[in-house]
């Protein structure tokens, strides 16, 4: 029986989430009433920065993090608790499909809780007001996007005051451009940014919408959160995010006949698609006090129940990693995993700021921000970016 | 050059009236002296002449120009105040040139005057030092000059030498009288509360009590004939005596006993036709008109006996009454509790009735 | 006085600066008063544009309700009150011994330690950061309270000396010897001598330290962690990324987080003048 | 009389060591505590932070020395490094503009009207707050489109701007956030200084002629030179420390020009890609040689002044 | 109580000497008072009694005990400081008591003393008060409670009445004098620079200059027989008057003429041993010996008269030399510029020879 502490920091900070984290503490709680559970949950932002401090001074005992690549600074420095046994020995049913993205060197680091497809988020009615249907393809994009800034509005809502909003913009463009494995080539620091073609093509592609006017301005002092108002007032007809900006929007009072969703349309004909689904992860901590009541709490939360309930649309709306549950009813959930699953052949990508070595990503976020507002400083962007990787890939 | 005219003058700050209503002339060239206690509003009509503080009422005419609402800067004045109020951080020759400077005189002119007031105060070694290398008197000297190079008609001093020590405190009220000789014609109004100084310095002494002026007079026309009892007390140093009586008698003078020093009586030529026979009243004399050989005889005990040199303060009192001071050159031997006997030169004694006022 | 009394000018003048005054106190705040509107506004005002408007209805209980109990703002709030108060009671204790060491006794080094506090004081702290961080986490004490506190402490002892030992030069030494004289021993001349006639001192230094930690965040951020230890203003920030957009919870919030030191400044305000100019000016 | 002589002095057996020694000793008891805390907590630390920055250390494992290296890199190719730099010298120029405003508030203020010291007190409200919340409030207020300032702007018919989004301008916005506290700061110790004006001088400045801007500038400021002292120390060390409002306002962003020193140090040694402890005391001791010039010549008057006292 | 022996007493701070080797000593129950202008060392040598500061060489006794390492509240001592140093935070009563209550005395014997010192003083009203509600005076007689409390064999007072307004001074003059006859038996020690003060309170005056003592003895012994210009010049007020001369001749006393003065010659009865013919010298007068009728004859020419009332100063110079004090009583009609003759009487005459020592 677990009994003693257990230190559960969560950067689900934004009030869906939140909520779920709570509910998973108090249940959890609940089926072990001689453990103490601390829960603290931090700033999601803030959080990014907070994670070394936390892991290496007084760790507690399970953290949230990022599947990929985003483990490896700390799966490196050794303060990420090695939970291979926990994957080999069957403790953990119906995960194997999302078992590469806990694993670095072979071994695995900790357990995915939910993940969530990306693409584009739109305003269903102002569509049909305009005529407009979901494109399949960047031209038919550009010509959507034309008429609804002749309408008088813009065609995305972004908010890149964090940067990485950017990021899944290139993410997509480049995965689009030049394909999935062209994409993992530059992550992985073996593509050179200034003189590689098909990057400059990516950005040609972005520069084409930036320069209508295709985003909203002023992105870069808003969080994607703020931005989030121009997509419910209508000001802005669609948003290229993650499946969590549902339930804002849905609180901001849009009901589902006013949003629906579509793939990113096709850029270079016959590139198979590859699709961005970031995992959000627990961990232990190697220098975690309380070790086997966290590995319960991490078989709990990949459970197949639980990842059906926390992940329907009611709470995280996302997809569950255990194969066992099951993808709620909602639209947005289907249409995504279904995405997902039958449609992304290319591959599927972390994200940008999981797939590039953190500090490339930092540099890399900073870099994309800078072009969405001054296009015209690419080259020195670029070879700046080429600078760093120069310097981090070694 | 100017004299001063003050007309039904009144100061109230709010409710409270601080002068109320004061005449007075000053001639041209006149140096005059304005003493009383603390707090009787010496200050504040200084301060009015400079255009400091507003006039609350009457009128006050500086030559011939009525000045009331005229700038400070405009009347003709220049004030040396109790702390010097000397800008620090200039020099010696800043401060002095600093009134010319501001309105814009020609530096050759500037240069002169302040040449020319520096010679008069012995202060060109010190031209080129800030204040705070000078010592009190220097310093005091500096606020002077400062006044002369405005070549005012009036000056203006705020106990100039209240913040000097003893001796320098001397010193430099010989060599502001001196001064007053050399800038001949010069109208000087001096505030100080220190009588010797009153005394030394004055042509006209103005009297102050609670914003009224008690007398006005030349120094030795307020000592010898005051007007009542506050001003007989207030100039001459020590204090006079003052002495309860009782009128007795009235023919050929006013004849009183000392009510508390044994009913001595003493005769006093003076007509008192403010007094009746059986009134209360006060006996003056002072200090330094005691005389062992002469007038109506007290026995008294000495209390304290201070030897200075060639004068002696001998403090005595007699069973009933208060201490006398006693003034003497003759006292080297008087020593606590010895007896003896003293006398008040009737022609020195002056009367005062209950109210104050002298009975002549 | 400088400039010139306004009572002596025209009685336009008068009316004019007394009308006057408001508008520029008003103009010099409008960011604070911004923000205490948006507080009290509802959730549609903003959603309707209404930014700068009037509240279009007073939601002053819902707003500072979620503030008090949708939110973990109480628990940083007494997490500030458990970090400030002692660190306030440390660095004054710490600081009344050295600044009467520093201030009365004439030995060699005086100044030199005296300097020391001082330099120490003006260092920009992010200097010490990653030793003392360091220094925390391996005396176990990283995203404790206590860690926070210890440093503050350590800290702020540096101005503290230099406002205390200042403070003490302007008494009388007279006062001291006096006690000397009368046999009085070293400790209690402190004790009973020295420290009663600092009440302003204390009072001054009490006020503009609190206001000091209570608004610390460089070091919240750098020592501390989450809901358990960190004060109000990291919880704020955390609290702000809970409540994104929602301007007129983030205004609440704000609001309550600034509001003990402003109340601390309005009760004390004459020690609190005092102590600015004490501790700076000399 | 006779009864209370036993307050006089008796018997004077050998007395303790402490006794003996009472006045020396003192001093150095009093003052243990206190430079035991500061320097194990200040003093020490700026050694151990110079001795970091020539290192590579990730803040846990070995540290490893590599000479000069950090400062190196810093000083030649490190863009985040310049930008940083300049963004401080921007800081500490502006900064001291807060000097000239709280002069002027305090001069507006300096009156004895009904109601004075409330308004004094109000202005000087800005500095109580915090800089988080001075942060954000600010950051409000210069929202692109819906911020005050732009209302206010477009009101008056000229072109909205997006302050903290456009890289020339948002370290000017963020100082200008900056300078409302610190402003109300000098004021408050501008009146303080006002009050201390010698009335005298004053008043003899009036009887030589001189008015407004010449009494203030011949007669007034000199006098003010204490408060004037004061206000550059705490300007100059508040402009060093801006971190708290950049990191609430911007972030760094946008794209990383608003970085100074500071908050690039406090990136480096704390970010999510790794600890550079070394790298970022290298930034940490560059920022406080820049700060030391500053110690120095406040040390210096410091001395100056106590030179002259007992 | 005790006498005090002070032997080759020094000081020096770093590398400046203060004081030189002092040596002096204080009878039992006498009442001595430090004279000599300012920074001489007056405060140094009564703090090195006190303990306060270091002694750099010599010793120091009180009673028969060297007190040189004593720690001051063993030395049996108390000072009353010039700034009073009353405790501000409490009562008249604490205050007085502090130091007792501090070293553990019984109750009841602290309330005892307080009590008589209050008596003495007449404090007993102020006891509840603290010093901020009183005035000068009363806080001055605190202090001096405060002394009278630990019933100390030696009290200190520096310059305790420095503080305190000119009328109020001589008030407490007074008063310590009192004090001192009612403690008959405590040894006083009493620092001023003022020598009013200083004749009129002190058995002996000590006069120092520059870290040396230039003459001890009873106040009306130095006025009447200084042993050199310095204490001639320092005891007195108005200053002694010192004027040029040169030996002419020697026989049935000095003769010297006054090279500044007409060579105006005067004979001196005094054997002048130290002096011959022909050596420069300087003659010595007091403003109050000068005489309209008597002694060597000068002419002189008024350059200010201040009339104080009885007596009147009168600064006037010659053609060649600098200006003279006079003091008189029958000065009234003196105006600047008028000439007058005034006489030198040789009696009351001092000689000093060149290097400042009095030709006996
Ligand atoms: N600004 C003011 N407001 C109210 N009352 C004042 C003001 N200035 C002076 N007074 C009052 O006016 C009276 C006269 O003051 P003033 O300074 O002229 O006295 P003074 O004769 O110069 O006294 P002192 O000898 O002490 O200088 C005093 O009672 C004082 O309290
Ligand atoms: N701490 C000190 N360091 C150096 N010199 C000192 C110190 N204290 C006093 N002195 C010097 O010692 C001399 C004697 O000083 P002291 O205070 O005894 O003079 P004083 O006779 O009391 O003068 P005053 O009448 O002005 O009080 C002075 O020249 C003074 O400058
Ligand atoms: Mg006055
Ligand atoms: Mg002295």
């Amino acid at each position: 029986e677990l009994s003693g502490d257990l230190r559960i920091i969560s950067d689900m900070s934004n009030p869906a989430p939140r909520a779920v984290m709570e509910s998973l503490a108090a249940e959890f709680g609940e089926m072990h009433p001689d453990l103490n559970i601390e829960l603290e949950i931090v700033d999601r932002e803030a959080w990014k920065t907070q994670i070394r401090n936390a892991l290496s001074a007084n760790p507690p005992d399970v953290i949230n993090w990022y599947a990929a690549n985003r483990m490896a600074p700390y799966v490196d420095a050794g303060l990420f608790e090695d939970i291979t046994d926990m994957w080999d020995d069957g403790s953990l049913p119906g995960l194997d499909a999302v078992r590469g993205a806990m694993t670095l060197n072979d071994r695995q680091w900790g357990v995915p809780y939910t993940y969530y497809q990306w693409g584009v988020y739109y305003r269903e009615d102002i569509f049909n007001e305009l005529g407009l249907s979901e494109p399949a393809t960047f031209e038919e994009e550009i010509a959507n996007c034309q008429v609804i800034l002749d309408s008088g509005r813009k065609c995305y809502a972004i908010g890149t005051k964090f940067l990485w909003t950017a990021g899944g913009w290139f993410d997509y463009l480049n995965m689009r451009t030049n394909g999935f494995d062209h994409h993992m080539q530059l992550a992985r620091g073996e593509l050179s940014w200034t003189e590689d073609e098909g990057v400059r093509e990516t950005f040609a592609n972005w520069r084409r919408l930036i320069d209508m006017g295709a985003f909203i301005d002023d992105h870069q002092s808003y969080s994607w959160q703020e931005a989030l108002t121009f997509f419910t007032d209508g000001e802005a007809t669609a948003y290229l995010m993650g499946n969590f900006a549902v339930a804002p929007m849905r609180d901001a009072g849009l009901g589902d006949d006013q949003i629906d969703f579509y793939q990113f349309p096709i850029i270079t004909e016959g590139l198979a698609q590859g699709e961005d689904a970031p995992t959000d992860t627990f961990h232990i901590p190697s220098g975690a006090e309380n070790k086997e009541a966290a590995r319960a709490f991490l078989q709990f939360v990949t459970s197949a129940d639980v990842q059906t309930r926390i992940n329907n649309g009611e709470n995280l709306g996302q997809l569950p990693v255990n194969a066992n549950s099951s993808v709620d009813a909602d639209e947005f959930l289907e249409q995504g995993f279904e995405m997902l699953s039958g449609n992304a052949q290319g591959g599927v990508a972390q994200f940008f700021d999981r797939d590039f070595p953190a500090e490339m990503a930092s540099v890399g976020m900073e870099g994309l921000q800078e072009f969405m507002v001054f296009p015209d400083n690419l080259d020195d962007i670029l070879e700046r970016l080429e600078d760093a990787r120069g310097r981090i890939y070694e | 050059m100017a004299g001063l005219t003050l007309r039904d003058v009144k100061k109230s700050y709010g409710p409270v009236d601080v002068i109320h209503g004061v005449d007075l002339d000053i001639e041209d060239g006149e140096f005059v002296v304005f003493v009383g206690p603390s707090g009787c509003g010496k200050s504040t009509l200084l301060r009015m002449i400079a255009g400091l503080e507003e006039i609350t009422g009457g009128d006050v005419s500086i030559g011939d120009r009525q000045v009331n609402d005229v700038d400070p800067a405009e009347r003709g004045v220049a004030m040396v105040f109790q702390t010097y109020a000397l800008y620090p951080h200039m020099t010696v020759e800043e401060n002095m040139s600093f009134g010319l400077r501001m309105n814009g005189h020609p530096k050759a002119e500037i240069d002169k005057a302040v040449k020319n007031a520096a010679d008069i105060l012995q202060l060109d070694a010190l031209l080129k030092r800030k204040p705070a290398a000078l010592s009190g008197g220097q310093r005091q000297r500096v606020a002077i000059g400062r006044a002369i190079v405005r070549n005012p008609d009036v000056f203006l001093f705020d106990e100039p030498l209240s913040n000097l020590d003893a001796e320098l405190r001397v010193a430099m009220r010989v060599e502001i009288s001196r001064l007053h000789n050399e800038l001949s014609g010069s109208t000087m109004i001096y505030v100080t509360h220190d009588q010797t100084e009153a005394m030394t310095l004055a042509d006209k002494i103005v009297v102050l009590r609670g914003g009224n002026i008690e007398q006005v007079g030349a120094p030795l026309h307020l000592y010898d004939d005051p007007d009542n009892a506050f001003v007989a007390g207030f100039i001459g140093s020590p204090r006079m005596n003052f002495l309860d009586a009782e009128v007795t008698g009235k023919d050929g003078g006013v004849t009183v006993k000392l009510t508390k020093q044994n009913d001595t009586t003493i005769t006093l030529p003076v007509a008192g036709d403010s007094l009746s026979v059986g009134d209360a009243c006060q006996l003056g004399i002072r200090p330094e008109h005691m005389s062992v050989s002469d007038g109506a005889m007290l026995t008294l005990k000495v209390d304290v006996a201070e030897h200075l040199g060639s004068d002696s303060y001998i403090y005595a009192g007699s069973t009933q009454g208060k201490s006398l001071t006693i003034e003497t050159n003759e006292g080297r031997n008087a020593r606590h509790g010895t007896e003896f006997q003293i006398g008040i030169p009737p022609e020195k004694a002056f009367l005062f009735s209950a109210d104050g006022l002298r009975a002549r | 006085m400088f400039p010139k009394p306004i009572e002596k000018s025209s009685r336009a003048t008068q009316i004019g600066y007394q009308a006057f005054l408001p508008l520029v106190l008003i103009l010099w705040l409008l960011p604070l008063i911004a923000v205490a509107v948006f507080s009290v506004k509802p959730d549609a005002d903003f959603t309707n544009g209404n930014y700068w408007g009037l509240p279009s209805s007073f939601e002053f209980f819902t707003n500072y309700g979620r503030v008090f109990f949708e939110s973990d703002m109480p628990r940083y709030m007494l997490n500030s009150f458990l970090i400030t108060v002692p660190t306030v009671i440390g660095a004054i204790a710490l600081s009344s011994l050295t600044g009467f060491a520093l201030g009365v006794y004439k030995f060699n080094g005086n100044l030199l330690i005296f300097f020391m506090f001082i330099a120490g004081n003006f260092v920009p702290f992010q200097i010490l950061m990653v030793p003392v961080r360091d220094l925390t986490v391996s005396m176990n004490l990283y995203d404790t309270k206590t860690g926070l506190i210890l440093f503050h402490i350590a800290f702020q002892t540096g101005f503290c000396t230099l406002f205390m030992r200042n403070f003490i030069r302007q008494l009388p030494f007279e006062l001291v010897e006096a006690a000397r004289v009368e046999g009085v021993a070293e400790w209690r001349i402190f004790w009973y001598v020295v420290l009663p006639l600092m009440k302003p001192a204390l009072a001054a230094l009490a006020v503009l330290i609190f206001t000091f930690i209570w608004n610390d965040y460089f070091w919240a951020v750098v020592l501390t962690q989450g809901p358990d230890a960190q004060p109000v203003t990291a919880g704020i920030t955390s609290f702000n990324s809970q409540f994104r957009a929602a301007y007129h919870l983030m205004s609440a919030g704000s609001i309550v987080a600034a509001l003990p030191p402003v109340l601390m400044f309005f009760l004390m305000q004459k020690h609190f003048i005092a102590g600015l100019t004490l501790g700076a000016v000399k | 009389m006779a009864t209370a002589s036993a307050a006089a002095p008796t018997a004077r057996p050998q007395r303790s060591w402490y006794k003996r020694n009472e006045i020396a000793a003192t001093p150095w008891l009093f003052l243990i505590p206190g430079i035991l805390f500061f320097s194990v907590y200040v003093i020490i630390p700026i050694f151990q932070s110079v001795w970091i920055s020539f290192h590579e250390w990730d803040g846990l494992g070995e540290m490893t020395w590599v000479g000069t290296a950090n400062y190196e890199r810093l000083l030649t190719d490190d863009r985040k490094f310049d930008v940083s730099f300049w963004n401080n010298v921007r800081w500490l120029f502006l900064y001291l503009l807060a000097i000239p405003a709280g002069l002027f508030i305090a001069l507006f203020l300096n009156q004895t009207v009904r109601g004075i010291r409330l308004y004094k007190s109000m202005f000087f409200f800005p500095f109580v707050i915090s800089q988080v919340v001075v942060g954000l409030v600010f950051s409000w207020f210069y929202l692109p489109r819906e911020g005050l300032l732009n209302a206010i702007l477009t009101f008056f018919g000229m072109e909205p701007v997006n302050i903290l989004g456009d890289p020339a301008l948002a370290t000017y916005g963020i100082i200008a956030a900056g300078l409302w506290p610190q402003t109300a700061y000098c004021m408050i110790l501008y009146l303080t200084g006002l009050n201390a004006v010698n009335p005298e001088q004053i008043e003899a400045g009036r009887l030589d002629g001189a008015k407004g801007l010449k009494m203030l500038w011949y007669v007034v400021l000199p006098q003010l030179k204490p408060a004037t002292f004061i206000a550059f120390v705490v300007t100059i060390i508040g402009a060093l420390r801006s971190f708290d409002l950049i990191s609430v306002m911007t972030n760094g962003g946008p794209f990383g020009s608003t970085r100074v020193l500071s908050f690039y140090m406090f990136e480096e040694s704390l970010s999510e890609f790794g600890f550079r402890m070394g790298y970022g005391a290298a930034i940490a001791v560059v920022l406080f040689f820049l700060m030391l010039f500053f110690i120095v010549y406040f040390l210096y008057s410091m001395w100056r002044d106590e030179k002259g006292a007992r």
